[in-house]
């Protein structure tokens, strides 16, 4: 357990929490602004992800196929919302999650039934593509870097937008209390249309980054829909800076609980039984760490709503 | 003058600057109706609330029947004798007004955890729950489901549950709020019949109620309590006259 | 006025018996099924179907309690199933077959496991609720994917269907069919009463308004942690019949889509009417396991290839299904089936 | 495309229909496979496979017309037992092929043996069904799941690494996978790995080797998680220092979606594409004729299944009555499987050639596995010992 070896593990934290952060951000807005729960989030990023793949096979370029993917996943999350969503606003929970799940079953059998079973491979783009030598044999390939500097960038832009302009104050605002914005004459449909837009870009961008590290396969968005779904509880819905904060912390307890787990339980057992329990321990570590976080804060770390 | 049945000592609720009670003191006699008025945001419900048990007060202690119950949750204060109701009507509109009524006896009536048994068809939960629903005009509406009731028979249930839990002491809420001339009629004649039988605390903004009702009446001002006396000195306090200048009840 | 107290306090009475049909119904037709079943010449096949019914139904309507009843969205349900299927394959695993041994302990450990994990989960409403339970619901999901002894993720084969009181009667489909609806009828009528009981309407207030509920004196979380504990042990013992049902335990029994699929099954049902859970366990597993050959068989116009593509990918109109269902049909099946009566 | 699905279940369930009396003229054969979810590109290629075959035979096996029904595991092994129900008892096969994962093997093996229904395997290979719970019932054209491990763990061994790495998925496969490596493996393991199941991002693993330095890594990271793996392997420069040993990893499921990143890659196997025979060339170019894709060994495993069927009806003229009969003529496998030398053990688990594989791009640009070298010769699993049943 040297101190570079940590350092890279932090590093890897640090990108997964960026990723789960694009996508948790729409996530928690469309769930705070407009107290809808979207279990179809996750499928965006996995169509933003079969977008990219689709467009670089065509292009050749990853650079074109992502500034194809942006506005086409932007137009897929609308035309979901016009088709579907609007109709469920003023619906029960429940009723959401039935018709957003229903979304999530058609998406996966779609995109399989248009590029088959197989698992589809987009190529690092070329600049992206070599790896930096962090210490003596130990190599970390540029492009996580660009993923890292990326997310933060995007971050930075949504902190920007969420505190320095009016919608950003309107969103604010209506994750708060949404009746009192409406009351503001402010034209509800159209800001929420803009939320919801803007958050399936971002899970579509998230998908798209990730492209080239991970296979594009169906229903690649389920587990990282609930994983987002655990960023947004621990941060506390609608809270962005909740989010990012839940985000980062997932994403080390997840990294760096998997490769510490089994050398901290050495300390207190001995190896045998310590590799078996920190096997069986680090898939529930962030479950684990999310119920003690509810605990003592039963409405998240940053609670938005009163 | 007996013990009083609820005292209030040097309360005070702050929310950052915002000092929403301000070392409140106050006393309620058994027996007698008394009325908490003051302008808008006066902090009236907050107060209430603390009474209550649904806000905590940052300091001070809240004393019902010479026991200290500032820090009891409400299900318990309720449980010694303490009910109130609320400004926004809160009933369960799913049920008939009856079972709202019955739920409230069956609170105090031996235990809840019994698993079988129809409770809507127990005698002894029934009969004393019409009798509350009769107290305050409601037994030809019983089988309705509450959520279906008018706005003044909305209020006139609560008070019905709020009796049903048999009460020493009934907060109220504001329970003219939003009733039209008719229906505040009748809530008021049922709050006279009511008030030979228990001790009441109400909040209210219509003054020819509080003043027709009233044993005492305590006015609060910024979250200060400025005077406390029967309703005739109230009425002439130059320094109420002051809070409410320009308020027409009052003239 | 207190002789009123005396009728029933339903606003329309003549509404309810007509609804009472529903279940009658459900249950007559459970009950014929068997016959009807010899004479299809694949009984096996039609009976350890509707026996799969008759089990979710139960875990369906467990959750139902709380849900319908309590509004309290558990995320986690599939953990009791998966409790009350290790008991006995634990258990079996140790030479202790006997389903009077076998059944006490699952519902005991589903109780004991709901009294923990309920206790720390209602401290928290709404989406923390349900993500907390999910939480717990992974980590049993996770534990018992470790359980090398007992076949880890492979799950493990049992040798045969429990026995009761030493005899081997359950290893009869039909026997073993009747017993899974004595147990679904019993868990109806249980519940039936629960609901309408002096517990069961503190339940119903608790769901309906927490704050009234306060103020006349009751502390909802005890009345939400007790509901929590009985429907996690309906939910065991459902996991029990599923463990003799498949003969098999395995992991995959708790995954968090499985806890998605039974809320699925209670909201396509219809919330809060029990038989509703019933009939959304029946449809969503009968749609499972028919709708590739329904597909197939509308599709007769089509070419050969067409027919079975289209039945392939049976979730695409699965999907759409479903969001037709609940965009048109409000309040699920039982909507569905109320909506001529309101007139 | 003879996949034919009947009605007649959905009449039956709802009491509606009495079944008619079928004509017992064809025969009827049940694919149980996994065709939803991430792993469906799997049971995809086994069910290509027997088709293809079915298809090579002129609809007929065993000189019978065959009906062959497809039905979905959906990876839940609850699910598969009902659908083994219904293939068993509505449908009346006379043999389930299949499935992909051990699980479902194991939660369905015991429904369709008790009803004396042929049950052969075209992948899982679960030890106890190879040892202690094997039956007369069971039969498999693939390999036991250890064996391809075990060609691994050989292959380190005979080359003198003294520092190995393993690697593989928190569950019950991954660890047997890493004890199949370690059966004829002795060097030291300096880690042995368990990532969570269905984990994408390998990036702190990787950074162990990288720190570490083993003389070899070897892994069991099937589907989706391979991809990644191998796709991350090579972008951290690890591929070329430290040699990647696999299995179920890099073959031809993942190899279009891992493309070059995967070349030089070892594999154990009991087959590869480019394996020399007048019949699997023919299989090979018909396979990607008709499906658009390489083959992997779960189509070979699936064909050489339908060409079992086919040999043992022949023997018994077509009969399915007389069970024993029926089992003697499988027992005996006398047909040309594609991988060449195949007999059956006394377990019913093959003894069979293994080979290294190597993935290479061929001049067509397509990736596929190549035989680098045979490895074992003969080879019976490990656990056929623990058999006694007389199979």
């Amino acid at each position: 357990m040297n101190a570079t070896l940590l350092f890279v593990q932090a590093l890897n934290g640090l990108q997964f929490g960026l990723i789960l952060f694009l996508i948790a951000a729409g996530l928690t807005l469309v769930f705070g602004v407009m107290d809808f729960i979207n279990l179809a989030h996750g499928v965006q990023y996995m169509v933003g992800a079969y977008l990219v793949a689709a467009f670089s096979a065509w292009t050749g370029s990853f650079g074109w196929a992502l500034l194809l993917a942006l506005p086409t996943a932007l137009a897929f999350g609308l035309l979901l919302e016009l088709l579907i969503f609007r109709h469920l606003y003023d619906r029960d929970h429940l009723d959401q999650v039935l018709a957003t799940f229903g979304i999530i079953l058609f998406l996966n059998q779609g995109v399989r039934f248009v590029w088959g079973a197989a698992p589809l491979s987009v190529p690092v783009p070329e600049i992206f593509s070599g790896s930096v030598e962090i210490a003596t044999g130990l190599l970390y390939p540029v492009y996580r870097l660009a993923i890292i500097a990326a997310g933060l960038a995007v971050a930075g832009l949504l902190y920007v937008l969420v505190s320095h302009t009016r919608v950003g104050m309107l969103v604010r605002a209506g994750a708060s209390n949404a009746a009192m914005v409406s009351a503001l004459g402010v034209n509800i449909q159209r800001l929420f249309m803009v939320v919801f837009g803007f958050g399936a870009m971002l899970a579509g961008f998230a998908g798209a980054m990730v492209a080239p590290i991970l296979s594009v396969e169906p229903g690649m968005g389920d587990n990282i829909l609930i994983l987002a779904f655990v960023v947004i509880v621990i941060g506390g819905i609608g809270s962005i800076r909740g989010a990012f904060l839940a985000a980062l912390l997932i994403g080390l307890v997840d990294t760096v609980g998997r490769s510490f787990a089994p050398n901290l339980l050495r300390l207190i057992l001995d190896p045998a039984a310590a590799s078996q329990t920190g096997r069986a321990i680090a898939p529930m570590l962030i479950y684990i760490f999310m119920a003690a976080v509810l605990f003592f804060r039963p409405s998240g770390l940053f609670p938005v709503k009163r | 003058m007996a013990e009083p049945l609820l005292e209030l000592r040097h309360v005070r609720k702050a929310y950052g600057a915002l000092v929403v009670t301000d070392d409140v003191s106050l006393s309620v006699e058994p027996g007698e109706l008394h009325a908490i008025i003051g302008p808008n945001g006066a902090g009236k419900t907050t107060l209430i609330h603390q009474i209550s048990g649904t806000l905590p007060p940052d300091s001070g202690q809240v004393l019902f029947g010479g026991e200290d119950i500032t820090r009891l949750p409400m299900p318990r204060r309720v449980r010694r004798g303490l009910a109130r109701s609320f400004q926004i009507t809160s009933i369960l509109p799913g049920f008939s007004a009856l079972e709202n009524v019955a739920l409230a006896v069956q609170a105090r009536s031996g235990s809840s955890f019994r698993f079988l048994g129809n409770a809507a068809q127990e005698k002894a939960l029934n009969g004393p729950a019409m009798e509350c629903l009769d107290l305050v005009g409601l037994s030809p509406r019983a089988y309705v489901p509450a959520g279906l009731l008018s706005h003044g028979e909305k209020r006139q249930l609560e008070l019905a549950i709020g009796l049903a839990t048999e009460p020493k002491l009934l907060l109220l809420d504001e329970p003219l709020a939003g009733t039209g001339h008719d229906e505040s009629q009748r809530v008021v004649e049922t709050l006279r019949r009511l008030k030979s039988r228990l001790t009441i605390v109400l909040i209210e903004h219509d003054m020819d109620a509080v003043f027709s009702l009233a044993d005492r009446v305590s006015v609060l001002v910024y979250g200060r309590v400025i005077a406390t006396d029967t309703p005739e000195r109230v009425r002439t306090n130059p320094e109420v006259r002051a809070a409410y200048l320009g308020e027409e009840e009052l003239v | 006025m207190t002789e009123l107290a005396e009728t029933p306090s339903a606003p329309a009475p003549s509404l309810t018996t007509r609804l009472e049909l529903i279940p009658i119904v459900l249950f007559a037709a459970f009950a014929a099924a068997p016959l009807l079943a010899t004479s299809s010449g694949a009984e096996g096949y039609v009976l350890s179907l509707l026996t799969r019914v008759m089990i979710f139904g139960i875990a369906a309507m467990a959750l139902d309690l709380i849900l319908g009843y309590g509004a309290l969205v558990s995320f986690g349900h599939a953990a009791f199933l998966g409790l009350g299927g290790y008991a006995v394959g634990i258990l079996a695993s140790h030479g202790i077959e006997d389903a009077l041994i076998q059944i006490p302990v699952a519902l005991a450990g589903s109780a004991v496991f709901a009294l923990a994990t309920g206790a720390i989960s209602l401290r928290t409403k709404g989406v923390y609720f349900i993500m907390i339970t999910l939480a717990f619901g992974q980590m049993l999901y996770f534990l018992a994917t470790s359980l090398a002894p007992y076949g880890g993720d492979d799950g493990m084969t049992l040798s045969s269907r429990s026995l009761v009181a030493g005899s081997g009667i359950l290893e009869n489909d039909f026997a073993f069919y009747w017993v899974c609806l004595f147990c679904l009828l019993g868990t109806y009528a249980f519940s039936r009463a629960l609901v309408a009981s002096r517990f069961g309407r503190v339940l119903r207030g608790t769901r309906e308004n927490t704050t009234r509920m306060e103020a006349v004196g009751f502390q909802p979380f005890r009345f939400q942690l007790v509901a929590y504990v009985i429907s996690g042990m309906m939910a065991g013992l459902a996991g029990c019949l599923l463990a003799n049902q498949a003969e098999f335990v395995s992991p995959a029994f708790m995954t968090w889509q499985r806890s998605g699929e039974l809320i699925f099954m209670v909201v396509l049902g219809g919330l809060g009417s029990l038989h509703g859970a019933i009939i959304g366990a029946a449809a969503f597993l009968l749609l499972e396991e028919f709708l590739p050959e329904i597909l197939h068989a509308a599709g007769f116009f089509l070419s050969e290839e067409t027919r079975s593509h289209l039945a392939e990918n049976w979730k695409m109109v699965f999907g759409p299904l479903l969001i037709l269902v609940v965009l048109f049909v409000r309040g699920g099946i039982m909507g569905l089936l109320r909506r001529p009566h309101h007139g | 495309m003879n996949a034919t699905i009947k009605t007649l279940g959905l009449a039956a369930a709802f009491g509606l229909a009495a079944a008619p009396a079928l004509a017992q003229e064809k025969l009827k054969v049940g694919l149980l496979l996994t065709l939803s979810g991430p792993s469906a590109v799997l049971g995809q290629h086994a069910r290509d496979g027997f088709q293809l075959a079915v298809k090579d035979l002129g609809g007929k096996l065993g000189g019978r017309d065959v009906e062959v029904i497809v039905v979905d595991d959906e990876l839940k092994p609850d699910v598969a037992v009902t659908k083994v129900k219904g293939l068993l008892e509505r449908d009346k096969v006379d043999f389930v092929v299949g499935p992909i994962f051990s699980n479902v093997a194991v939660a369905t093996h015991k429904p369709i043996v008790d009803a004396k229904t042929f049950y052969i395997s075209v992948n899982a290979g679960p030890s106890n069904l190879a040892g202690k719970s094997c039956n007369p019932y069971f039969f498999a054209t693939s390999y036991q799941n250890d064996q391809n491990h075990e060609v691994l763990g050989k292959v380190a061994q005979d080359r003198g690494y003294k520092k190995v790495y393993l690697l593989a998925p928190n569950y019950q496969a991954g660890k047997d996978a890493l004890a199949g490596f370690k059966r004829h493996y002795k060097g030291e393991i300096v880690e042995e790995s368990y990532t969570p199941l269905n984990t994408l991002d390998f990036q702190s693993e990787l950074a162990k080797i990288a720190s570490m330095q083993p003389d070899a890594m070897f892994t069991f990271m099937p589907g989706g998680m391979g991809v990644n793996l191998v796709k991350q392997y090579r972008a951290a420069g690890l591929a070329d220092r430290i040699p990647f040993l696999s299995a179920f990893t890099v073959d031809e499921t993942n190899l279009p979606a891992q493309q070059d990143a995967a070349i030089g890659m070892l594999s154990g196997s009991n087959w590869a594409p480019n394996m020399d025979t007048p019949e699997n060339k023919k299989f090979v170019a018909a396979y990607e004729a008709a499906y658009n894709a390489v083959p992997a060994s779960y189509a070979m495993h699936a064909y050489d299944a339908a060409l079992l069927i086919d040999a043992a009806l022949k023997a018994t003229g077509g009969k399915t009555d007389d069970k024993e009969a029926v089992r003697a003529a499988i027992k005996k496998a006398e047909f040309k499987s594609l991988r060449g030398d195949f007999k059956f053990g006394a377990n019913g688990f093959p003894v069979q050639d293994f080979y290294l594989v190597k993935a290479a791009k061929r001049s067509d640009g397509k990736l596929q596995t190549e035989i680098a070298e045979k490895v074992f010769d003969d080879y019976t699993d490990a656990y056929a010992k623990e058999c006694t049943a007389t199979n």
